[in-house]
């Protein structure tokens, strides 16, 4: 260890601390410390002349470790680490010690108390900065293109958005055409838009977009790599194919699913689902007089808990177009609650009462019953707000699923290892901050993958999605934070406790001539530092929070 | 300012969508009314369905937005108008005078210690008070104080000029003055949020007359820490802790005398209150008068599962005809009638809460002349081709996020947020 | 070139490791032309004054197994500290405190209370106690003086060596011979085993590091191929060194943990601690599994520092 | 809050280290400080990255050096900025507490509690309340 | 007219089946059985049966108070109105009250052969005119007398201090001598056949009298020439009631009150209240009397609670029980009078004062009286007494 040269600004903030701590004591006490070889109090360390001091100081004492006592590192250890690095020193080479908002502010009464606690926080201070060591910001070219998983109504919408901003874009395409789950459908509730007057100029727009390479019937195979540099094999019938994109955009979209068991779907022939339903209604409708619609077939159950959000809206959608279609046809629609949230859907619903479609809330323990063995004849349904049984005469029954995860989605998951969710959907980073982004760096999510969407709210998912893959795609580059964790290979004896412990997976075990070894991805480590805490061996080191030099805080807390 | 994007209202929406327009490298100025950003979401305790602190979420990203070098906050300021078009738009805001030098402050918060004058908090739902010279929250962002000259005994009869001579930095200056600032930029995005519904002309319902009928936000403020009292759910007539309370949905929403649209999130946000008085005081029992049950959200359903099991609330479907005062014990009693059995029964209990609708901002017909946009029926911004562009507005280049274009919840006013940035992105870099 | 001398000595140990060095079997005779044995009480008959009457330094190596539980075992080990060059630290005893280490969780007068009093073989109607001296008819009785805690070798004298193991398996024990007879030793304080722990030589197979539940060994027949720990039995092998060539591991039981701690770890019962409670899969917002957790892992301190107790960082029970 | 005859009588002040979360815990630390919430000044504060870093080596490593008390707070389970560190760190504290047991060492000595960066205040008792625990322990003699 | 019909004209379909109307329907309150939005459900899933043969069909007091706070703008009484019509012609009708005297008035009055003596009760003191362009509309006034025995309807009074303020404003109003019940009960429980004659009889001798303006005294007359009149005949006339009228006349300081000191609470009748939106003539005219302290009670204006009964149908325990707690909320208020606008909300509470024999009557004695009477009362007697 080159001789450590300490320098340490103790801050008066004004009264802030001069007021309760005695700064000069203090000051000289830090002199005292050992490698301490400068120590100044002023006013205001944050402000421009405080900070010119730092600099000025750094270069004039060979200063290699600073450390100022101030406020507090959430919002001006920044200021001070970039004032390091301007003055050439290696900004992790600075350590922070708050000695305001949990020392002078909340030990106001207690002068002595309050000196003598930051002279004891100083001196862990220093002993923690005497072991610091310098960080290199690994700095991640980020390559400008990326890669869309998925050709629905999301999929391309992300994918114009990022072209349009000049950026490179693979669009994967499981079937043979793009459009997703839009292709099979009639109308799209709100505006009553014929869905391809939305889908068919898309799909145009994106086809004759030169930024866009659209790869239908494709599967991704393998993703290897990290944001910036992800090596994506895709699979053309057979065909294999390689290609390196900067970020990749999760936009498979769902599926309905199909109530096999449930009211008799499957073995009587006038039984639908909504979505068959919409095919019915785009080649026309036959005769039916009497149309029952039965909702939350499926959602909202102990095996399915959730909600399935938009399918209210399709089937009050489809019964106004059987309305509209033949007004004299009666429908009836049984539900658990009516989720026509906000003011667009709120007033479709009040459009469907008007054309004489009559809502019946049913409950869980008293589901409808179907009358009829090869064809339903009428529905038993127990009208809960009137508490009365009622049978309605039934010439066709629909059956409103919810939007199901795609079975696949297992694999996609493992294969770019971000995790699902309990109900099988993709597990979003965080609901508020990062609602279209994962754990993991540079892969994004949007549509009916994350969520059951309808069409505005999946490409606002979708356009939200491409903003955060390009702002890495525009800077060029990513720099995390240098906080990585990093594995010794000479101690690491390939146990794999820290393997599962990762919650972004940037852990995995690989074989390293016959032996097994810990490998951690730095792009993808956040730096928590839960597997340094648990490797039995100690052969997992955390930069800037190793092991030695939290020891040496701890050791120095006691004289 | 080349490349440069304007946004107008620095609540959770346009903190992200500046956020995210200055990390792609453009220069984004932040025009906020109030004296920090922020917004709505400052105000609220904890959010569902996470019931992690609004302030655990907000904090971070005000912090980087009040630090990232291609933001310039422009706080405690208004846009006055704005000229040209697409690629071109001039506009001129007001920065209200401070009353305070933003370069000296340190915001030590001397001079709100110091000063003797008081005025009803506007953060606090008035349930609270703050003093003349005031930071809205704890936490806010520029942590710079401003006068209100409204209530300041300086400014109403020229003497007191405590804060002046109690701060250190000298930043106080009592003749700072309105400044008219010019900012061009390419592409405007507006998220100035809802304003919440005031319930006093649903008089059956009492609020303003009872008063222990509170509104929703009221509440949010007495169940928050730093709220009027630290976090402890005292009623408003005699201060009592309340250990049985009761929520009504739909107040203003769903209505035809007030809102017919839905609000999307009173829903949520009374069980999530409804919780919180469980965690403050376990063993409080909250009944929840709702018609439709709109929890549609990702893990939302579960939410209201949990809600019933384990925090003691009761759903009964049926929405609450009026409310009477027991005079005896000042306790609000509820007459409804529980669809489900079809009996018309009362409920007494000690503090009533209404979930009030979310209405577009009240100055929304001014903004919406200043940018020449249009309103749809309920006075939120029109979005011409809902379907395909449900970001934009009826003028190019102008976009629209957040609870401004319709009442939504954070997670979805966020994306709707990053939607708006890459739409102005597409803009910036010369598409429509 | 003459022969080395070489001086055992059994301190507080079960004799285990004297039994070892005879396990080289016909590799003793290498031994016996290797070095002259000049003190080893329990195989040759030098006594104590002999040693005392050697010259400083002029013990070519040491092999001291056994920790200091008594003040002659003390001064023993200073003694012959100050006449050989070289000391090791010869088996889990004498390198970490080993088994007898664990009486650390009680003191001196716990120990006697139950030893010579609460046993219910004894016979000691006037509840007599050792002491350290004692008149009777003979005359004046002296006894070491019985230490309230157990300490490894190094924390009495200097350590050059330490050989771990309870006991030291075969093949170190030649290594060791060898080195010490080509005069190639490793750095002063190195500890004769591998720098990784014992899953780097571990023939089983590694899955996935997740348990729902710990067996206590005789509740469960493992498989034979996967790694026990995963299969929910306590094996120490994460965060003990390796070298034993997993000798518990091959006879199907899990490791104990007796080579001690890795090189980087100052407690190897707080790293093995770590490591289990962080693969442990259940929530901890249920009270009966976290309770159920702590239920499961009989005696923590026990398995945890079942040989280096006396070197643990909290290396007693505070009384 | 902590009488002033109680300290002077056995003038025992306990000596305690805290570990703070960056995200949730340290930042409560602060709210304390920015609401001026007054506590007892007896706690050392270490911060780092989540929870999920402390080792209980650092534990019994700040016992064997005279440490009177250690207290570890993180973020409320399901806030954790690293998804789920906190979840480890209860496990962890629950069996290292166990294991100090059997070591003799009280078990107020070592505390886990979580606090939002909003909870200034519930920072604050849990400071104050430590302090009182640990000097009605008195002072950790190894 | 089918139901379907009555579900679009009233716009019931927008019904959110949310219970509000329920919860605010004074007989919902006390009677379990019934609730307004049950009655609904039934005609928007078809049951038209059970909605018709309902026993409970007839005892919507059709006051208003639900379809005011309806959030989803269902004309609740406008339904019941037409439903009953619905009922009537399968020969279903409610259960009437005072075994059906007052129907068999009205009833009587569809006969052109009967002459009525109806104007026996005009002494020479009220002076009215043959010709004019104000005419004041007694209403059912006169066979109030005949049909309560056991305490003092006082409608009659209420038509004659209605001339006798008349007269001080030096207004003589013309008074048809074949004038006729306005119909307003025969509508409300569906005979819209009866209702017909009635109104085109009434029509044509008014027409005859060359009326410009009408003044009513009796706010369910006013409703009916207001609301109903218009879909069955055509009349257009300047339509007041009398507290209307006074009130606007009032400050012409033709009324000179002398003091009265009283405390006096007003219950707002549902026709002149919800129905028309008369709150603050009647109010004005109390206050303007010297001495007198109005109070409002806790339910006031368009909150205030029905008097019980509606169209003489379905009075039950239930009614009584209302205008019971209705009587005990104005007593409350400390107030020594009731005043109301309405003939029957007077004869209603009067009536519920009486024990009827069968259960004990009522612990609550308060005095009630029409504005009409307190005004005339308030009169400097220059004028007859």
């Amino acid at each position: 260890m080159s001789d450590v040269r300490i320098g340490i600004f103790v801050c008066h903030c004004g009264k802030n601390i001069g007021g309760v701590i005695n700064v000069p004591e203090v000051t000289e006490y830090a002199k005292t410390l050992p490698d301490v070889v400068y120590a100044e109090h002023n006013l205001y360390t944050c402000s421009a002349e405080g900070i010119s001091s730092i600099r000025q100081k750094i270069s004039e004492h060979k200063l290699n470790r600073v450390v100022v006592a101030s406020c507090t590192p959430r919002t001006h250890e920044t200021l001070f680490r970039n004032a390091c690095e301007a003055a050439g020193l290696n900004k992790y080479l600075f350590e922070f010690v708050n000695i305001r908002d949990q020392c002078s502010w909340v030990h106001m009464q207690e002068p002595e108390k309050a000196t003598e606690k930051a002279r004891d926080l100083i001196r862990m201070g220093v002993a923690k900065a005497r072991l610091l060591e310098p960080l290199e910001e690994v700095e991640i070219r980020v390559t400008p293109s990326c890669l869309v998983i998925g050709g629905g109504v999301a999929g391309m919408s992300a994918a114009l958005n990022l072209a349009n901003q000049g950026f490179e874009v693979y669009l994967v395409e499981r079937d043979k055409e793009l459009g997703g789950l839009l292709l099979n459908l009639n109308r799209l509730f709100t505006i009553n838009g014929k869905a391809e007057e939305v889908i068919i100029p898309l799909i145009e727009r994106v086809k004759n977009h030169q930024k866009i390479k659209v790869h239908t019937s494709t599967e991704v195979k393998g993703v290897a790599g990290f944001i910036g540099n992800f090596d994506v094999t895709l699979d053309q019938k057979g065909e294999e194919r390689k290609i390196k994109v900067g970020t990749i955009i999760v936009a498979t979209g769902a599926e309905v699913l199909k109530p096999v068991g449930q009211y008799g779907y499957g073995d009587k022939s006038n039984i639908l689902t909504q979505l068959e339903l919409e095919e019915r209604l785009n080649k026309g409708m036959g005769d039916e007089q009497n149309i029952v619609m039965i909702n939350c077939v499926g959602a909202r159950i102990p095996e399915r808990p959730y909600c399935g959000r938009i399918c209210c809206m399709v089937a009050i959608k489809n019964a106004v177009l059987i309305k509209e279609n033949d007004p004299r046809a009666k429908v009836w629609v049984l539900h658990r609650d009516l989720m026509t949230y906000g003011t667009e859907f709120e007033k479709y619903y009040q459009k469907a009462m008007e054309k004489g479609i009559r809502f019946i809330r049913y409950s869980l323990d008293k589901p409808p019953e179907i009358v009829g063995n090869n064809k339903v004849k009428a529905v038993k349904v127990y009208h809960q707000l009137m508490g009365k049984e009622m049978v309605l005469p039934c010439d066709m029954l629909v059956l409103t699923t919810p939007l199901i995860p795609h079975e696949d989605n297992q694999d996609i998951s493992r294969m770019l290892r971000v995790s699902l969710s309990e109900h099988g959907f993709f597990l979003e980073a965080h609901l508020k901050l990062q609602p279209v982004e994962f754990a993991t760096d540079g892969i994004y999510i949007c549509g009916c993958a994350r969520w059951p969407t309808d069409v505005p709210e999946a490409i606002s998912q979708a356009c939200a999605a491409s903003a955060k893959a390009v702002i890495p795609m525009r800077r060029g580059y990513v720099r995390p934070e240098a906080i990585t964790a990093s594995v010794n290979e000479d101690k690491c004896s390939g146990c794999g406790t820290c393997v599962l412990l990762c919650p972004y997976n940037a852990i995995e075990l690989q074989s390293k001539d016959g032996k097994k070894l810990a490998h951690i991805t730095t792009a993808q480590c956040k730096g928590c530092g839960t597997c340094g805490a648990a490797c039995p061996s100690g052969a997992i080191s955390m930069n800037h929070f190793r092991d030695e030099e939290i020891l040496a805080q701890v050791e120095a807390l006691v004289i | 300012m080349n490349n440069s994007v304007l946004i107008i209202g620095g609540g959770i929406a346009g903190i992200q969508a500046a956020i995210d327009s200055a990390n792609m490298g453009f220069q984004v100025c932040l025009v906020e009314k109030s004296p920090s950003i922020g917004g709505r979401m400052a105000q609220l305790d904890k959010t569902f369905p996470t019931n992690d602190c609004a302030m655990c979420i907000l904090a971070p990203k005000m912090i980087e937005a009040g630090q990232h070098a291609n933001i310039k906050l422009l706080t405690y300021s208004e846009v006055l108008s704005v000229e040209g078009e697409v690629g071109k738009f001039k506009a001129k805001i007001k920065k209200k005078a401070r009353s305070v030098d933003e370069e000296k402050c340190t915001g030590c918060g001397i001079c709100i210690e110091k000063c003797p004058w008081k005025a009803d908090s506007e953060f606090d739902a008035g349930m609270g008070k703050r003093k003349a010279i005031y930071v809205p929250f704890p936490q806010a962002i520029p942590n710079v104080p401003v006068i209100d000259r409204e209530h300041c005994a300086y400014f109403l009869k020229g003497k007191c000029r405590a804060c002046e001579r109690f701060c250190e930095a000298g930043a106080i200056n009592y003749d700072q003055e309105d400044e008219i600032i010019e900012v061009e930029a390419k592409a405007i995005i507006l998220a100035t949020g809802f304003d919440l519904y005031d319930p006093t002309p649903l008089r059956e319902y009492g609020y303003g007359r009872i008063q222990n009928v509170i509104t929703a936000m009221e509440y949010e403020r007495l169940s928050s820490a730093s709220g009027p009292t630290a976090g402890e759910l005292k009623r408003p007539s005699d201060g009592k802790i309340v250990s049985d309370i009761a929520f009504i949905q739909c107040v203003g929403s769903r209505d035809v005398r007030s809102n017919r649209y839905c609000s999307s999130v009173c829903c949520m946000y009374g069980t999530k209150e409804a919780i919180l008085a469980y965690e403050h005081r376990p063993g409080t029992k909250s009944t929840i008068f709702y018609i439709d049950l709109r929890a549609v959200g990702k893990r939302f359903q579960e939410y209201i599962q949990r809600a019933e099991d384990e925090y003691n609330i009761t759903y009964i479907r049926g929405r609450p005809g009026n409310i009477e005062l027991n005079r005896r014990n000042q306790n609000p009693t509820i007459w409804y009638e529980d669809t489900t059995t079809g009996e018309t029964k009362s409920l007494e209990v000690e503090l009533a809460i209404l979930c009030q609708a979310l209405i577009p901002p009240r100055d929304i017909q001014k903004t919406a002349s200043i940018l020449s946009i249009e309103l749809d029926e309920y006075g939120f911004v029109k979005t011409p081709d809902g379907l395909s562009h449900p970001v934009d507005t009826t003028r190019a280049g102008i976009l629209a996020c957040g609870c401004v274009h319709s009442p939504k919840d954070i997670p979805d006013s966020v994306v709707q947020a990053s939607a708006a940035a890459a739409r102005a992105a597409e803009i910036l870099s010369g598409g429509t | 070139m003459a022969k080395l001398k070489l001086a055992c000595y059994w301190a507080a140990s079960c004799g285990g490791c004297d039994v070892a060095i005879l396990d080289l079997n016909e590799r003793i005779l290498q031994v016996a032309d290797l070095a002259d044995i000049v003190f080893w009480p329990i195989a040759v008959d030098f006594k104590h004054h002999d040693v005392e009457a050697m010259p400083d330094k002029s013990i070519d190596f040491c092999l001291f197994n056994g920790a200091v539980r008594n003040s002659e075992q003390e001064e023993i080990a200073r003694l012959l500290r100050d006449k050989s060059k070289i000391m090791v630290a010869f088996g889990s005893c004498a390198h970490l405190g080993g088994i007898p280490g664990l009486a650390n969780f009680n003191n001196r007068t716990q120990i006697f209370e139950r030893a010579y009093l609460e046993a219910q073989s004894n016979d000691n109607p006037d509840k007599t106690l050792p002491q350290t001296s004692s008149k009777v008819s003979e005359g004046e009785l002296e006894l070491p003086e019985f230490y309230d805690t157990v300490k490894a070798l190094n924390q009495v004298v200097g350590v050059d060596y330490y050989v771990p193991g309870c006991p030291p398996p075969v093949p170190i024990i030649s290594k060791v011979i060898d080195a010490i007879a080509s005069q190639k030793l490793p750095p002063k304080g190195s500890v004769f085993a591998s720098d990784k722990s014992l899953c780097d030589e571990c023939p089983r197979t590694k899955g996935e590091k997740k348990i729902k539940k710990l067996y206590r060994p005789h509740e469960i027949i493992p498989d034979p191929e996967q790694c026990l720990l995963e299969q929910g039995i306590l094996c120490m092998g994460p965060a003990t060194r390796g070298g034993c060539g997993a000798l518990c591991i091959k006879a199907n039981m899990p490791c104990r943990g007796c080579f001690g701690p890795l090189p980087s770890v100052s407690d190897q019962g707080a790293k093995m601690l770590s490591a289990l409670a962080s693969i442990y899969d259940i929530d901890i917002k249920d009270e009966v599994a976290m309770a159920q957790m702590v239920e499961e892992v009989v005696d923590i301190a026990g398995s945890f520092y079942r040989f280096c107790l006396p070197t643990a960082l909290i290396n007693r029970r505070r009384m | 809050m902590r009488n002033e005859t109680q300290v002077k009588k056995s003038g025992f002040e306990p000596k305690i280290l805290a570990f703070c979360c960056n995200w949730c815990s340290y930042a409560g630390a602060d709210l304390a400080g920015t609401s001026r919430i007054q506590y007892a000044p007896n706690v050392r504060v270490i911060r780092v990255m989540c929870s999920g870093r402390i080792d209980p080596t650092f534990i019994l490593r700040a016992f064997q050096v005279g440490v009177d008390g250690v207290l570890i707070l993180g973020c409320h389970p399901g806030d954790c900025h690293y998804i789920d560190g906190n979840y480890k760190t209860a496990r962890r504290i629950h069996m290292l507490k166990k294991m100090l047991s059997q070591l003799g060492i009280e078990d107020d000595r070592l505390r886990l509690d979580w606090v939002s960066a909003a909870e200034g205040k519930r920072f604050a008792s849990i400071i104050n309340d430590m302090t009182e625990r640990i000097r009605a322990l008195g002072p950790f003699v190894r | 007219m089918t139901l379907e019909d009555i579900i679009k004209e009233t716009k019931t379909y927008y019904c959110l089946e949310c219970g509000k109307c329920s919860s605010l329907c004074p007989i919902s309150r006390h009677n379990p059985s019934y609730s307004p939005r049950l009655m609904l459900e039934k005609a928007l899933t078809g049951f038209e049966g059970d909605l018709i043969n309902d026993q409970e069909l007839f005892s919507c007091l059709t006051c208003y108070n639900c379809s005011l706070k309806c959030p989803a703008d269902v004309d609740y009484p406008l339904f019941m109105q037409k439903v009953r019509t619905l009922a009537f012609a399968q020969g279903r009708y409610g259960v009437p009250a005072d075994s059906g005297i007052l129907q068999s008035f009205m009833r009587l009055m569809l006969n052109p052969a009967i002459e009525q003596r109806r104007l026996e009760w005009l002494s020479d003191e009220y002076r009215i005119s043959e010709k004019g362009n104000i005419l004041f509309f007694v209403g059912c006034a006169p066979y109030f007398e005949f049909a309560f025995e056991d305490f003092e309807a006082g409608a009659l009074n209420i038509a004659k201090d209605s001339l006798k303020i008349l007269n001080t404003l030096g207004i003589e109003p013309m008074v048809l001598a074949d004038e006729k019940c306005c119909g307003h009960d025969l509508l409300w429980t569906g005979d819209v056949e009866s209702f017909r004659k009635l109104a085109e009889h009434n029509a044509r001798i008014i027409k005859e009298s060359g009326a410009k303006k009408i003044i009513f005294s009796c706010p369910e007359g006013y409703r009916t020439f207001k609301f109903d009149y218009p879909h069955y005949v055509d009349l257009d006339c300047e339509l007041q009631h009398i507290t209307e009228f006074l009130a606007e006349n009032m400050g012409k300081g033709m009324l000179d009150f002398k003091e009265v000191k009283k405390k006096v609470t007003y219950q707002d009748p549902c026709r002149l209240g919800r129905h028309l939106g008369v709150y603050e003539q009647p109010r004005k005219l109390i206050e303007a009397i010297p001495g007198i302290e109005l109070i409002e009670m806790e339910h006031t204006r368009d909150e205030s609670i029905c008097c019980g009964t509606s169209a003489w149908t379905n009075c039950d325990a239930y009614s009584k029980q209302i205008r019971t707690e209705r009587l005990l909320e104005a007593k409350a208020t400390g107030a020594e009078m009731l005043i109301t606008a309405c003939p029957k909300c007077q004869i209603h509470f009067r009536c519920a004062m009486v024990s009827k024999g069968e259960e004990k009557g009522p612990d609550v004695e308060m005095d009630v009286m029409d504005i009409v009477n307190l005004v005339a009362s308030a009169l400097e007697d220059n004028g007859s007494e």
